[in-house]
């Protein structure tokens, strides 16, 4: 097989990424257990981020999106991860409104014939989706009250930087 | 044209979308942004720092330099923080 | 809180590897149920490496391993990523004996309070795991005979060589 | 002294494991490999290529040029294939 000159892409594999943003619980066991195996598959990396307590002092996160565009930017750097590695699938699901601590936020999957695409491909659909899908995250306190919206990372903005030069 | 906002800046300006006519002379996301942020104090709060502000053209990202023209909905909004 | 001069570790953490041999199937979902959440754990990176069926040729592979060294080399390495990074949880399971293929074979698990130490722990634990730990696989073929034994690759080893460099 | 072997090395010796007494002068795993290459064809067959060949001394991984005097067990076996 060789790759399409244009688009990178693998012919006949013909794999479609999985983009899904919902406001129930995430099942990252049925995420993994409906990815993995299926012959071709010799690894899947996940990343599953979760929500954390902030040391005790975080009742919830507020997750905030912008419809449309938060399906489509993930679509987007969904197709750019299967177009640069040889995956075999390719998925990512996430939540918005309120999320409790130790919930999950988000999950990613990515399958390939071997190890070292999974791995880069998840990492890189992560290090994109936090700099350019249109999420917010504001906190909610454990005395009540509404904390601020939490600080976009200049770190994200370098890890993301980096798959350009790679 | 339809302007839409999110997180801080929806706070800010205190509302989460709204119908504007814009002026002549409104040509960039650069000239947008300078313009709203004179159209009152919740927007120069919103706007303080408009390097800082991200901009999508009809659900696509924009540089503060591309051309506003033809695009039916523009959002205003802070850097993201999901995932 | 500053790490140990010697070990790198955070004190009071605390945190030990968990690493298992296996002859029976592994429970990719509930090893990941288990490991995520907990409050200060915002992302968890999981490898699950399967069994291929090599395009319909392979009937099943055979996992020989040293047992009492493979278990140490293991659980070596996962002290290194400990040490390496500020993980919150580390797991690697391996399994033994006749695999079919779509089966896993290995699981490893990492989490921590930032995805960059997920990432890079899980990585590489599976690039030592692979140079390191004392299993060697041996093909079934469809046509019922017995094919030969998996060969090494060098890319495994400068996959693992790179981290020296790091 | 105790070795063991695995995988290819096994199935060529031909056994699992066993019991050899050593001559004077094997000091290191180097000398050791090229010794039991010389005790006959199925040896021979199995180390044809001793420089791929690890070592393990009481199940921690050795050099060719590590010296096995105090190990009470020896493992040689193929590069490993797991994962």
């Amino acid at each position: 097989m060789t790759a399409d000159a244009n688009t990178g892409r693998q012919p006949g594999l013909q794999i479609e990424p999985e983009v899904r943003i919902e406001t129930g619980r995430i099942d990252i066991a049925a995420e993994i257990a409906s990815m993995g195996g299926g012959g071709a598959i010799g690894g899947l990396v996940t990343f599953s981020g979760y929500c954390r307590d902030e040391g005790g002092r975080l009742s919830a996160l507020e997750l905030e999106h912008y419809p449309g565009m938060a399906e489509r930017e993930i679509a987007g750097i969904a197709w750019q991860a299967l177009e640069r590695w040889p995956l075999l699938a390719c998925r990512a699901v996430h939540r918005t409104g309120r999320i409790l601590p130790g919930e999950e936020i988000v999950f990613v999957g990515c399958a390939a014939e071997h190890r070292h695409a999974a791995f880069e491909a998840a990492s890189f659909l992560m290090d994109f989706l936090k700099t350019r899908a249109p999420f917010w995250k504001r906190e909610h306190l454990k005395d009540g009250s509404t904390g601020g919206w939490v600080e976009h990372k200049d770190t994200d903005d370098l890890a993301a930087d980096k798959w350009h030069r790679l | 044209m339809k302007l839409v906002y999110f997180a801080w800046v929806k706070e800010r300006i205190g509302v989460a979308e709204e119908q504007v006519e814009l002026p002549a002379g409104i040509i960039t996301v650069f000239d947008l942004l300078h313009w709203l942020k004179g159209r009152g104090a919740n927007y120069e709060a919103a706007l303080q720092a408009p390097e800082i502000i991200r901009v999508a053209l009809d659900k696509e990202h924009a540089d503060h330099s591309d051309p506003i023209a033809g695009a039916s909905e523009i959002a205003i909004f802070p850097p993201m923080t999901g995932g």
